[in-house]
C-alpha cells in the first residue's frame, strides 16, 4: 500500500465525501486564501476543486459552528474546520448547548449531521494556544468524539464521520499532520466507536489515543528491548467509548496504564482508570496508573513546554515502574 | 387581503391568548413546571410575521413560543400536552414550554440560550440559498437578545453572504427586569443594523397589519437574493416575564397604558369593525377558542407521561453498534474492520 | 446559632465584604431590577445599599466574565453573577483562556481576583438549562472552585473567595438556596481548599460535594436504621481537591464511594475514584463507585428529570449495594 | 511638537523596525519558536498612538506587539530574550512573542485569542473610572477581530457605561490570509460603531502625526467623561501574517504599493527633512538601533532557560495552603476552620 501523510488522508477523504455527496460543505478561517487552503494545509488546493462549497468564513468560531449546525439541520453536511482546538471554546455554547442536545430535546425532530474538524498541539505557542480538550468534548452526551492516531485511522474516520448523521467532533493534531502510514487507494471507511490494538503485548496494558498513540508505540520498542511487552489499545473514538480490548487485554495483563496528552485531574485517563476498576478489580494487580500534562498553563520556552508534556520517554518510565513496583 | 382572511388573522391571535391564559392558570395548580414564558400582548408580531410567510419558509423564535407553535400546526393539544410534560406533546414531554417545535411544517423550535439560535437560523438561510429552493428563515428574537456576541457574529456573516434570513426584534421594551436603556447602547434597534450596512425596518409590533407588510416585502427582499434584513417590532408584554416574575419592576401605570394598545382590540376597532364585522363575531370567535383550550387542557390531562425507557432515545440519530443506550459504556467485543 | 438561609447567608457574606473592602463591586444580568435584585433573590435589596457597586447588565456572559477579568486585572474585586451555570458557556473562553491563564502566562504580573457566583440547578427547565460542569470547572490550573453545600459553608468560602487573589468559580445551588443552617453572627471565614467530614461513621466512606451533600445525609439516616453507617466528607472546595479526609477515612472504612450530580463519563468522580485508587489500592475491598447523574441531555417531563438526577435513594441503594457486594 | 521630539518618534519607528527584522532572522536561525507576528509597516500607529498617551494610561494589544512593548519601556533585552524563552525575558520566558507585557508601565500584554482582550480592556476602563484617576485606556486590534461576538458585547456595554476606552482597530485589510471584503460586511471598519451611538474616526495608519492627533482627541473626550470611541488606523504589514505564512495570497503589486507608502520614509520625508534634519540624522538613528538590536540579541543568547522548578510558580497568585505545588493533589490532612 501507498504510505501518505495524515494530512493528505484527510484531505483524500474531503475529496472523495465532498465527489460522493453534494451536500457536503466545508468552512473555516483561512481555508482558502491563505496559502492556497488553511493554516495546516489539509484543504490545500480543494477550492479549485469545489469553487462554492468551500469558504473561507470571518474569525467568529461561535458563528462558525452555530451556522454549520443550522446548516446540518436543513440538510447540508457541513465540515467546519476550526483552526485550533483552543478556538473552539468560543463556540462552547454552540457544542454543548446545541450540537449535542438538538437531537434529543426535539425528540428526533431534528439530526444535526455537522463535523467539527480541529487540531489539538503545540509547539511552543503557549498557554492559549496549546491545549487539549479532548476529554471535555468525550463526556459531553449527544456528541461523537473521534482521535484518529494514523493516516489510515484518519482517513476512514473522516469518512465515517461526515457520513454519520450526529454531530462529530473530529480530533486531529499538529504532531501528526507530517506523519505517514499506508492508506489504501480504494474505498474503506473506519467505523465510529471501535477501538484497535496497535500492538500485542503481553506485560503491560496501555490505553491511549491520538498523538499519545504514536508515543507509546516508540515507548513499546525501546520497552521491548527489556523485554517489557506492551499491549497497545488505540481508542480511536473518546466517545462512544469502546473499553472492550482494553479490558480484555487487562485480564491477561492484569495491569494497565492510561496515556493522555492533557492535563490529569479530571481527564479521560480518570474515566477509564475508574471504568476498568470498576469491572475488573479483582483482574488487577496494581492500580491503573496515568500518564498525562501536568496540571499547569503552558509556557512558552522549550525546556518548560517539554516538562509539561508527556512523551515516549514518559511512557517507558511508568511502564517500567509498574513493573518494578510490588503491591 | 379577504374579509374572512383578516378574520382569520383575528381568530389566531384570540387562539394564542387564550392558550396563554389557560396556560398561566395550569401553571397555578402545578399541572406546568419550570419556565413559562407568556405571550400575552404581542400577538401581533407571530401572527402578522407568519401570516406573511409561505407555509415552507424557517421559523425559529426563543423561549417565548407558544404563539409561533400554535400558528405552525402544533395542535393547541399538543401544546398543552408538552406544557404538562406528557409523551403526546410536541416533543414528547422533553423540551417543555420553552422548546415546542413542529419541523415537519419548518417550526424549527424556540430556544432558551440568549442569542444562540441566530447563528442556526443563519445556517438555514445557508442550506435554502444552497439548495436554491426559494427558502427564506424567520429568526424571532427579544430586544435583549441584540447585545450578546451571537448578534453581532451573525449579522455580519448574513450579511457577507447574503443569506436569505430576517432577523425580527420583538421589542418589548425589557430584557427580563432590564430596561431596555439599561441594557442597550440604543434604544432604537434598527440602528444596529448600521454596522452590517443590513437593511433594516421599525414596525409597530402591534399593528398586525404593518407588520405583516413589512414582513412581505422583506421576504420579497430575500428571495429576490437581495439579502438579510433587521425589523424592529415595538410591542410590550401584558404579563410578567416569566410566571416566576413577581414584575415588580414595571411601573402599574406602563403596563396600563400598553394594554390599551392590546393587538387584539386594535385590529378589531381598526380593521375589522370597519369591514362590518360586529363584537358578536368577536365573542363568537372567543367562546370557540374557549372550547379549543379547554379540550387541550382536558387531552393533556389525560395524556401519559413519556415512559421511562424512552430517556435515550434521540440521544442519537445513529446509535454505534457496539455502544450501549447511554452511549458512554461498551458492549462485547467487535473488531476493527481493516 | 441562628439559622438562615443559604441564599441569605451569600447576601450577607456579600454585604460583608463590600462593607469591608471598597473594591468589591457586584455585576451581572438582573441583579438590581429585577425583583429587587436576582433572578434567585442573592442580592435582593443590595442594590438600594450600594447603588454604585451592583449594576444589572446586559445578557452577555462573555462580557460580564472577561469585562470583570479585566477590573480585577485593574485592582477592583469583581463578583459576577451569572444567572445559571449554563450561561458560563458563552464566557468559556475568558473562563479557561484569560481567567485561569493571567496570572501564569504573565508570569505573576497580572492577577485575577474575580469571583464568578453562579447556581446549578434544575427543576423542569429542560437540557439546556439543567446541567453541572462542576467537573470541567475543576480541571481548569489556575482556577479555584468551591461549591458549598450549607449556609454556614457558603458564607464562610464566599467571603474566602471575594479575599482570594485568585479567580474563583463559586458553585451555588437552586436546591440549596432555600436550605436553612446555622450561621453564626460573628465574623468567620471557611478557607478554600479544605474538605470537612459532614457525618462520622465507621462502614463506608462518601465522597461528594454541593447538593449531593445534602441527599447523602439524607441517605445515611435511612441506612443508620440498617446498621450501615456513613462516613460523609464533603470536599466543599473541588480545585484544589483535598482527599486527606477521604483517604483517612478509606483506610478504616476499606470501601467508598462517589456521589456526584452531573454526567458520570468524566466526571470529577472518576478523578476522585482513580486517585483514591492510585493512593489507597490495597486499603480498597471493592472498586470505588459512582452514583452520578445520566447521560443524556435532560428532559422536561417531571418523570424523566428524576429519573436523570441522583437524589438519597440512589445513594442509599448503591450503598446497599456494595455492602452486600461480595468481591 | 518640538523638533526633538518628533525626531523621537522617528527613532521609535526605527528601533521597532530593526527588532522585527532581527526577530525574523533569528526565527530562521531557529533561536525563536512557535508564532511570530511582526509589526513592520505599522510602526506609525503605534509610536503616533503611544506618544498621545500618558505613561499612566493602560493599553492592551493583540499578539502583535512588539513595537507597542518597546514604546512602554520592554527594553530590547528583554524583549529579544522573551522570543528565545529564557528567563530574562518580559515574562520569563513563559508567554513568548504574543504575549509580552510590561504591567508596571500599564502595558497589559499582547492576546492571542482574537477579539477577547476588549472585554478585559473594558473592565480596566471600569476600574480606571471607579478609582477616578484619570486613567484612559487604549485596546488595539486587528481589522479581522471585529466581527467576532467579543467586539459587539464590549463595545455597547462601553458605551452604555460611557467607559474610558479607545478601541484602535489597525486595518491592515487581511485577517491572516482572509482579505477584508471576504471577512466583514463592511470595509470601513469606522462604520461599525453606529450600532453603539459611539463616536468614531477614521485616520491614515501610515500617518504617525495624524494616528497621534486623533488618539490625543479621544483621549480628551474619554478623559472628559464622554465615554468610548472607535478608531480606524487604516494601514498594511509589509511582512507576512506569521513566519509560518507563506504569503503567496497577496498581489506582489499590491505590498510594493503599500511600501511606497512607508511610515518611516514618510514621516522622514514630509516632517523631518522640512524641519531641518538631514539623511544623515536618519542613517545615524538606524545604526544606533542596530547596535542596541544586536547588544539585544547577544543577551538573549547569553541568557539561560527558566529553571525547571519555575514551572508552577504563579500558576497561583496564593496558593492553597494544603494543596501541592500542581494544586490538584492532597497533602497532610488539615482540619476545617471551624
Ligand atoms: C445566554 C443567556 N443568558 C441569560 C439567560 C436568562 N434569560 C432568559 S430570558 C432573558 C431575557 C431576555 O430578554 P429579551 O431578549 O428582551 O426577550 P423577552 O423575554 O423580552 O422576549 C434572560 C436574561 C439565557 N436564557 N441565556
Ligand atoms: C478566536 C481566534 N480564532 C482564530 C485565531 C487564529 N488567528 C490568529 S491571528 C488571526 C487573524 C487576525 O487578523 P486581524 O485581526 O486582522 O489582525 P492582524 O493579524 O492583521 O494584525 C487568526 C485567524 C485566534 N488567534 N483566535
Ligand atoms: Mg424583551
Ligand atoms: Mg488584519
Amino acid at each position: 500500500m501507498p504510505e501518505i501523510t495524515y494530512r493528505e488522508a484527510l484531505k483524500r477523504a474531503l475529496r472523495e465525501e465532498m465527489q460522493r455527496d453534494p451536500r457536503v460543505v466545508v468552512w473555516g478561517e483561512d481555508i482558502v486564501h491563505y496559502n492556497n487552503g488553511g493554516a495546516y494545509g489539509v484543504t490545500q488546493g480543494l477550492s479549485k476543486e469545489f469553487p462554492e462549497r468551500i469558504r473561507d468564513t470571518p474569525i467568529a468560531e461561535e458563528a462558525i459552528v452555530g451556522i454549520g449546525i443550522g446548516a446540518a439541520m436543513g440538510g447540508m453536511r457541513p465540515v467546519c474546520e476550526i483552526m485550533t482546538v483552543n478556538f473552539t471554546l468560543v463556540a462552547w455554547d454552540q457544542i454543548v448547548n446545541h450540537a449535542a442536545k438538538q437531537s434529543h430535546m426535539f425528540n428526533g425532530q431534528i439530526k444535526v449531521p455537522i463535523v467539527i474538524r480541529t487540531p489539538n498541539g503545540f509547539g511552543r505557542t503557549a498557554s492559549t494556544h496549546s491545549q487539549n480538550f479532548d476529554s471535555w468534548f468525550a463526556s459531553i452526551p449527544g456528541l461523537k468524539v473521534v482521535a484518529p492516531a494514523t493516516p489510515y485511522d484518519a482517513k476512514g474516520l473522516l469518512k465515517s464521520a461526515i457520513r454519520d448523521d450526529d454531530p462529530v467532533i473530529f480530533l486531529e493534531h499538529l504532531a501528526l499532520y507530517g506523519t505517514r502510514g499506508e492508506v489504501p487507494e480504494q474505498e474503506y471507511v473506519v467505523p465510529i466507536g471501535v477501538s484497535e490494538r496497535k500492538r500485542a503485548g503481553s506485560t503491560l496494558t496501555v490505553v491511549t489515543w491520538g498523538r499519545m498513540t504514536v508515543e507509546t508505540l516508540k515507548a513499546a520498542t525501546t520497552l521491548a528491548a527489556e523485554g517489557i511487552e506492551l499491549d497497545v489499545i488505540d481508542l480511536r473514538t473518546l466517545r462512544p467509548l469502546d473499553l472492550s480490548l482494553a479490558l480484555e487485554s487487562i485480564r491477561r495483563t492484569n495491569r494497565a496504564i492510561v496515556v493522555e496528552e492533557g492535563w490529569r485531574a479530571g481527564g479521560l485517563g480518570a474515566e477509564i482508570a475508574a471504568s476498568i476498576t470498576e469491572k475488573a478489580f479483582n483482574d488487577l494487580d496494581a492500580p491503573v496508573a496515568r500518564v498525562a500534562g501536568l496540571e499547569v498553563p503552558m509556557p512558552y520556552a522549550k525546556n518548560l513546554e517539554r516538562a509539561t508534556l508527556p512523551f515516549a520517554e514518559d511512557v517507558v518510565a511508568a511502564c517500567r515502574a509498574m513493573v518494578q513496583k510490588q503491591y | 387581503m379577504e374579509k374572512e382572511d383578516l378574520l382569520a388573522l383575528y381568530r389566531q391571535m384570540v387562539l394564542i391568548r387564550q392558550v396563554e391564559d389557560r396556560s398561566a392558570e395550569m401553571y397555578g395548580k402545578a399541572k406546568i413546571g419550570g419556565f413559562l414564558h407568556l405571550y400575552n400582548g404581542q400577538e401581533a408580531v407571530a401572527v402578522g410575521a407568519l401570516s406573511a410567510l409561505n407555509p415552507d419558509d424557517d421559523v425559529l423564535t426563543t423561549y417565548r413560543d407558544h404563539g409561533y407553535a400554535l400558528l405552525r400546526g402544533c395542535s393547541p393539544e399538543s401544546v398543552m400536552a408538552e406544557l404538562f410534560g406528557r409523551a403526546t406533546g410536541t416533543t414528547g414531554g422533553r423540551g417543555g414550554s420553552m422548546h415546542l417545535a413542529n419541523v415537519k411544517n419548518h417550526f424549527w423550535g424556540g430556544y432558551a440560550i440568549v442569542g444562540a439560535h441566530l447563528p442556526l437560523a443563519a445556517g438555514l438561510a445557508y442550506a435554502a440559498q444552497y439548495q436554491k429552493d426559494g427558502r427564506v428563515v424567520l429568526c424571532v428574537m427579544g430586544d435583549g437578545s441584540t447585545n450578546i456576541g451571537y448578534f453581532h457574529a451573525t449579522l455580519n456573516w448574513a450579511q457577507l453572504w447574503k443569506l436569505p434570513v430576517i432577523f425580527m426584534v420583538e421589542n418589548n421594551r425589557y430584557a427580563m427586569g432590564t430596561p431596555l436603556d439599561v441594557h442597550s447602547s440604543v434604544t432604537d434597534i434598527v440602528q444596529k443594523a448600521a454596522g452590517y450596512r443590513m437593511h433594516a425596518e421599525q414596525v409597530d409590533g402591534n399593528d398586525v397589519m404593518a407588520v405583516r407588510e413589512v414582513i412581505c416585502r422583506m421576504a420579497d427582499r430575500a428571495r429576490a437574493g437581495e439579502g438579510p434584513s433587521l425589523v424592529e417590532a415595538v410591542t410590550y408584554r401584558h404579563r410578567a416575564h416569566s410566571m416566576a416574575d413577581p414584575d415588580v419592576q414595571r411601573a402599574k401605570s406602563e403596563i396600563a397604558s400598553w394594554k390599551e394598545q392590546d393587538p387584539i382590540e386594535r385590529f378589531a376597532e381598526e380593521v375589522l369593525l370597519p369591514k362590518g364585522y360586529t363584537q358578536a363575531d368577536f365573542d363568537a370567535i372567543v367562546r370557540e377558542a374557549e372550547v379549543v383550550v379547554q379540550k387541550a387542557v382536558e387531552f393533556a390531562d389525560a395524556s401519559p407521561e413519556p415512559g421511562r425507557d424512552t430517556l435515550y432515545d434521540h440521544v442519537y440519530a445513529t446509535p454505534v453498534a457496539n455502544m450501549q443506550v447511554d452511549g458512554t459504556l461498551i458492549a462485547p467485543p467487535t473488531l476493527a474492520a481493516r
